[in-house]
């Protein structure tokens, strides 16, 4: 059921990107693919950090926040040490959404309070501090050095670095969640807290460490959004999070927690992300164009279920299951 | 509202004069001159646009709108690419971010387009002229001239902005205080500067707030549309109507019915359509050949006369237009 | 009637008839097929092939409200209730008294549950949320439930697995009243004790298959069995004797307002000792405070001498304790994982080399389990949600033996489990205990209880109300301790 | 347990105002408490109507769009009718909500898909024919009937005419709720879909008539929003959704269905309108003042999760089971 899924978004996605490339050949440019990646990497890391906090049956609203903390936090670095290398920054950036992420696990684990209620006042907390820290600031690319801000250029085997880090967050986090024991028992906590608790499960634990790493995720993403952007002011990021749990859901995590895996919520993201780069290439008439986000949206989920209604079927030799 | 982001003009060496202007040069016809605004749906640039529109048709050119549906830059770039690979003669832009735009711009200059900005401006090296629609330093000194007239020139104000961190914003807020400073508005004091996030609601609540905690308030200036029309609407249904000024930069349409009520009675802002009026000749001339966008140049723009590129490739539209009952009617924007 | 599951045929060509006025059993192994043909009669599944006739007129059943409105009232083997929901609302969901204008009459409601629970004999607060009910009031008010609809076809997946002696013999003066009104009865129960002692007719499938139909009246156990299992059955009770090691749990003065109150007693090794009583003495609510999943207000908790900190089961386990919970679904398996990763839930850490789990020993260790067990299953990466009420059991014993823990605790260990199966969790508890594994028993079912323990102790309202050894302990003095009535035995 | 979780609120709400007007006493001025109840008018019509869908364990992202929607229909049919009367033109805003409700409710009961995706795809499909449909157009306070744009004005008995609609939208929701059949199976779909399906209750039609009812409060308050605001654009409402959410699921009612009450999800959406409009008369710095809606938000939570935890014990305290 769950491969069927992540084939249904991946049929979606390759159908999109066939016809957008039938339309507009420059479609699969060497320069627009790089486009496009570059694109989709923030939010596939930060749908995989989400991903994780879905999957044990809470959420994370501040993820925006978090991302444009920590890219303001890069930018600050930068001009008060102009020669600062770029893993220092980089690694600078994850510590400040790893704090963030820890003041979010500590909260919805030690509290007890809805992840959703919990995350939205740290959303505002988070974007309270970032406002107050840029007091009006703006920062610059020429505030930053070229070495960082080159970063989207570096190609490994023609994918760009960005898109390469993205990669390895998506495969460790899978590979994780799939092979040791604390990933399968984030399922089992999401699935069923009270059989987890039983079955000996550090429940609090396993709630509060998704949250830091996706903390660290969002860092991860504000030091990325920093190096791609190069302007920085305190709204960076802002509104961001529903696209990021969007992302995460169009690929199969449910949001009641316990279901789906990190490959979908990457596939999600890639979607999304597709959708806003093919619509200008398909000449969509602009004022149209939301309209067909929507639209675009709606369709690969319905053909996302009837792929998995034929599974289903099949397996089945007919009949419904009702309950 | 169009009026949030910065027209900071950067450093750099200005408006990227290649080659040498001829004066005389003819404007061909047919020109493919695009506007790319910051958002197609917004009010504003859709009126600054339509000025564009009718520059390009009086040289006879191919006039052409495109842009992304919200304000980012990042889906302006996509826009940039899209438009160079048209081949476009020229892209007249609103940049939603100084910085973010300018490899694309500067890839489509490479591939022959000449590069205008309008409304706000991209960092000076990635365009070859900006349209600036007032200096800072007008608008800041129409808006203080009009307050002070409006109470008396004396007692209690406070200004409501947009956002804090709203560079154009608080650029503006720092030149109105140096304007106050003057001793013609010694017996005029600032008490308070709200945000209101150019958000309705937001823009209530600040305003109620400055209505409450200073009863002595004599008037409210607010440089930004949404906030002005907000504040605008709340005093017309408050017990404060008539008792508090209120001016600032804002739309005649938005505010029509609260001059026609008496809620305002003054307030100003350029006229986007000029701009983009503007704008279009410029793009035009530069394809041309007339101006490259070095400091000193001129060249004719239709029904608006002869204007002169400054310092850094900028082109000044003009002082602020003061709309008030008797001209309101005039404008349809 | 058929019907499969992908690759599983639960059903094949399985015919039943009901009559007016008769109380008729259907038995069967776990995973014979029969909440599944429950499930067809009641409209949740369609049959693939066959069909459902009413009054000699052929029916078909869309949703089981048709089934409700042509007089199916059906109890689930898995208590359905809402636990967000007041007991008397689960009750009477879609069917509230109603005043004028069409709004819900809640005093009417209240009472007409307070009524149903008096004929029942239990006390439930009507206005309590369902959230939080002992398996066993669930299963009760599943069956006021049932009642409430006055229907001409009453099914009952399993009502009893939960229910002590007391319970059940209301039950069955409730189900024959409706016998006597008129009413069709379909029962279905792993006891044949209660088969016996309540119906007329007895249908016995197998594998899917119909097998036969008989009156009770010709039919023995031995024969029953042999139908269900193809095969005869070894004894019931193996019960081999150990001689007692070392004291592994201690319990003193446990104590929870309003539950349990000074509860102390000892296991030993190779000792099993059984909690008896009634449904709501209290004895879940003691071993899941011996396990540190609720708190309580006084008491100690000693294992291997050593006492155990409140309200962490990590800390018990690590202690070497496994609790087989006995609501499955809620407390055992995460009912969305695959056979295998719940069977593996609690022994990865001798799966895995440095967390890292090793998918062929997990498959591997699956496998022994189920062969030992006999699970009945498709394939072991399924979702567990998708297994038979009994095998689903199994799935949780295979969970916690798979631990090898000193104490084993375990929470009515054969409910829902089938006579074959039963007699091999027996003979494995009975073998753990030979290995020298402390073993503390909940067992509602009282043959159970005499014929495994050692020794027996007996909760009334929360109390320790009688410790009886193997020799002292029969039915009667069971149940008078079980009842409060001092004096014998004790 | 229920009535706990909204005195909380309710406490931190009365303690709020306490505080505020102490430090500015203007805030109980009659100006200021009109100003207080118009302000939170639309997010409780919307909170309400978001409740109903998150009792039955589905969401609405889509209600920012539509009530813009609505909104902008309105301002389009006075700018068409000049003097179209209030009443026809409320009706219309209405209507054109309740369209995009069945269109929600259509998608979601019907294709099974999660509520969160549907009501995502509809938030961009919304939209975007709002976009389509302003083309950039701005419809002004001129453009509409003063009777219209005073609504506001209008008192009964003191209190605004919006305030007193949203009132009776608050109080019949929460008697429907409460004391009908239909309204007691919203909660039993939500709190248990399966058990409900075997219980014979239409899921599929309870799961619809929500969206559908919410879609029509969205427009409701899209009339509400034109009266209030007078400035109408293809914008209208963007981001509203999370707003909506959040102050559901901070009067108690939980996003996986089955508990929670209207009357808590108009505590909460006052609650927080309240610290929006209590924050510029606390004069809390503008920088800071982000942070400090956050601090609210944990903080009010914080409280009522200590009563909670207080009422509790003291229920356990006293005997078992109460039989
Ligand atoms: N929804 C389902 N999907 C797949 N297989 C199923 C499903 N429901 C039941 N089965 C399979 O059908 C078979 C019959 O199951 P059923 O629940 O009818 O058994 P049962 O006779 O009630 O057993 P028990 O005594 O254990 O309750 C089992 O093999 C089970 O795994
Ligand atoms: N979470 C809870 N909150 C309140 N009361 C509870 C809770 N859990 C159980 N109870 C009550 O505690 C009492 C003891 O229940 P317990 O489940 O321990 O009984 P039992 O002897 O194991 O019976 P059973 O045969 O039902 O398992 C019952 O009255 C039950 O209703
Ligand atoms: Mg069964
Ligand atoms: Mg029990």
């Amino acid at each position: 059921m769950r491969q069927v899924r992540e084939l249904g978004i991946l049929l979606a996605l390759v159908l999109l990107i066939a016809v957008t490339t039938a339309v507009n050949p420059g479609f699969l440019a060497a320069q627009s693919v790089r486009d496009l990646l570059l694109g989709a990497t923030l939010l596939t890391i930060l749908a995989v950090g989400q991903s994780l906090v879905l999957i044990t049956r809470n959420v994370d609203l501040s993820v925006g926040s978090v991302m444009g903390l920590s890219a303001f936090a890069v930018g600050t670095l930068f001009v008060a040490f102009p020669g600062l290398p770029t893993p220092v920054a980089a690694l600078a950036g994850v510590a400040v959404g790893t704090v963030c992420g820890v003041v979010n696990g500590v909260l919805v684990a030690a509290a007890r309070v809805p992840a959703l209620v919990v995350t939205l006042g740290t959303l505002y907390m988070f974007r309270g501090i970032d406002f107050w820290w840029a007091s009006g600031r703006q920062i610059n690319a020429a505030d930053m050095p070229d070495g960082f801000l080159g970063l989207g250029r570096v190609t490994l085997l023609g994918v760009p670095l960005p898109a390469v880090v993205a990669l390895l967050v998506v495969l460790a986090a899978g590979w994780y969640l799939r092979n040791y024991r604390s990933g399968r028992e984030l399922y089992a906590v999401g699935s069923e807290p009270q059989a987890a608790r039983l079955s000996g499960i550090p429940v609090d634990r396993r709630v509060f460490a998704p949250f830091v790493v996706n903390g660290a995720l969002a860092g991860l993403a504000g030091v990325l959004y920093a190096a791609r952007f190069g302007t920085l002011d305190a709204t960076v990021g802002t509104g961001m999070e529903l696209e990021v749990v969007a992302a995460a859901v169009v690929g199969g995590v449910a949001i009641f927690g316990g279901s789906g895996t990190v490959y979908g919520a990457a596939l999600g993201a890639l979607l999304l992300s597709t959708i806003d780069a093919a619509l200008p290439m398909l000449r969509v008439d602009s004022f149209w164009q939301q309209a067909v986000v929507g639209l675009l949206i709606l369709v690969s989920i319905g053909l996302d279920r009837l792929l998995a209604v034929r599974t289903a079927r099949r397996l089945r030799g007919g009949g419904s299951r009702g309950a | 509202g169009g009026t949030t982001r910065g027209d900071d003009s950067g450093e750099g060496s200005g408006g990227g004069a290649q080659g040498e202007a001829d004066p005389d040069a003819e404007i061909p016809e047919g020109l493919a001159i695009s506007f790319l605004p910051k958002q197609l749906n917004n009010p504003y640039m859709t009126y600054a646009n339509s000025g564009g529109q009718e520059a390009v048709e009086e040289l006879a050119g191919e006039f052409k709108e495109v842009g992304p549906s919200e304000a980012n830059a990042s889906s302006q770039v996509s826009y940039i690419n899209t438009l160079s690979q048209q081949g476009s003669d020229a892209i007249v832009i609103a940049a939603n971010d100084p910085d973010a735009v300018c490899g694309a711009l500067n890839q489509a200059r490479q591939a022959g387009s000449v590069v205008v900005s309008y409304d706000s401006d991209t960092n000076p090296d990635c365009r070859d002229v900006f349209i600036n629609q007032a200096t800072a330093e007008e608008i800041a000194r129409v808006q203080v001239e009009m307050v002070a007239e409006q109470i008396g020139g004396e007692g209690e104000i406070a200004f409501l902005s947009a956002t804090p961190n709203a560079t154009n914003q608080n650029t503006w807020l720092e030149l109105m205080e140096e304007e106050l400073a003057k001793d013609e508005y010694a017996d005029i004091e600032v008490v308070d500067t709200v945000y209101g996030n150019d958000d309705d609601q937001k823009s209530f609540n600040e305003m109620q707030a400055l209505l409450q905690s200073h009863p002595d308030l004599a008037g409210v200036v607010a440089p930004t549309t949404v906030g002005l029309a907000a504040a605008a609407r709340y005093l017309s249904g408050s017990d404060y109507k008539g008792e508090v000024v209120l001016t600032g930069l804002g739309t005649p349409n938005q505010m029509q019915e609260y001059v026609e009520d008496g809620t305002v009675e003054e307030f100003a802002l350029w006229d986007p359509k000029d701009m983009g009026y503007l704008a279009g000749y410029a793009a035009a001339s530069l394809s041309a050949g007339r101006i490259t966008g070095a400091e000193g140049e001129t060249f004719e723009a239709g029904r608006l006369g002869d204007y002169e590129i400054g310092a850094n490739g900028e082109v000044v539209l003009g002082p602020p237009t003061v709309f008030n009952a008797d001209n309101i009617d005039e404008y349809d924007f | 009637m058929g019907k499969s599951f992908g690759t599983v045929r639960a059903l094949q060509d399985v015919s039943l008839e009901l009559r007016a006025g008769e109380i008729h059993a259907l038995c069967g192994e776990n995973g014979a097929g029969k909440s599944t043909l429950v499930k067809t009669i009641a409209g949740v599944h369609r049959p693939d092939t066959g069909h459902v006739e009413v009054d000699g007129a052929r029916t078909e059943f869309a949703a089981p409200a048709d089934a409700q409105r042509a007089g199916v009232a059906v109890i689930y083997q898995e208590p359905t209730l809402f636990p967000d929901l007041s007991v008397a609302e689960n009750i009477f969901m879609g069917r509230q008294p109603l005043r004028t204008g069409r709004r819900i009459d809640r005093p009417a409601m209240r009472r007409a549950t307070e009524a149903l629970f008096e004929r029942l004999g239990v006390r439930i607060d009507p206005d309590r949320p369902a959230r939080g009910l002992s398996i066993a009031d669930q299963q009760l008010v599943e069956i006021a439930k049932a009642m409430s609809f006055d229907a001409r076809v009453l099914v009952m997946d399993e009502p009893t697995a939960a229910l002590s002696g007391v319970e059940v013999e209301r039950l069955f003066a409730v189900a024959r009243s409706l016998r006597d009104a008129g009413a069709a009865v379909l029962f279905i129960s792993h006891r044949f004790d209660e088969v016996f002692a309540l119906c007329d007719r007895i249908t016995v499938m197998r594998d899917g298959r119909y097998i036969s139909t008989d009156p009770a009246a010709d039919l023995t156990v031995a024969a029953v069995v042999r139908r269900m299992v193809g095969r005869d059955v070894a004894t019931l009770f193996p019960k081999q004797e150990v001689e007692p090691g070392e004291t592994v749990l201690e319990v003193e003065g446990l104590t929870r307002a309003g539950v349990f109150a000074d509860v102390s007693f000892t296991v030993r090794a190779g000792e099993i000792v059984a909690l008896a009583g009634l449904v709501g003495a209290g004895r879940s609510e003691v071993v899941r405070a011996v396990f540190g999943i609720d708190r309580y207000d006084s008491g100690r908790v000693r294992v291997g001498g050593r006492a155990l900190p409140q309200g962490r089961p990590a800390a018990a386990m690590a202690a070497g304790v496994a609790l087989v919970p006995e609501d499955r679904r809620q407390q055992g398996l995460v009912m969305e994982l695959s056979i295998e990763r719940n069977a593996t839930l609690t022994r990865r850490w001798p799966l895995s080399r440095m967390g890292l789990l090793r998918r062929r020993d997990e498959e591997r260790a699956t496998a022994v389990w189920a062969e030992r067990l006999r699970l009945k299953a498709g394939r072991f990466t399924d979702a567990v949600s998708t297994l038979s009420g009994g095998n689903q059991q199994k799935v949780v014993l295979a969970k916690w033996l798979a631990t090898e823990p000193r104490l084993l605790i375990v929470d009515e260990p054969t409910r829902g489990i089938d006579v074959g199966t039963k007699a091999e969790v027996h003979r494995l508890l009975s073998e753990l205990a030979g290995q020298g594994i402390a073993v503390l028993m909940v067992s509602s079912e009282l043959p159970e209880v005499l014929g495994m323990a050692d020794r027996v102790l007996v909760m009334h309202e929360g109390r320790v109300s009688a410790e009886l050894d193997r020799a002292q302990a029969d039915e009667e003095s069971v149940m008078y301790a079980a009842t409060g009535q001092k004096g014998r035995a004790a």
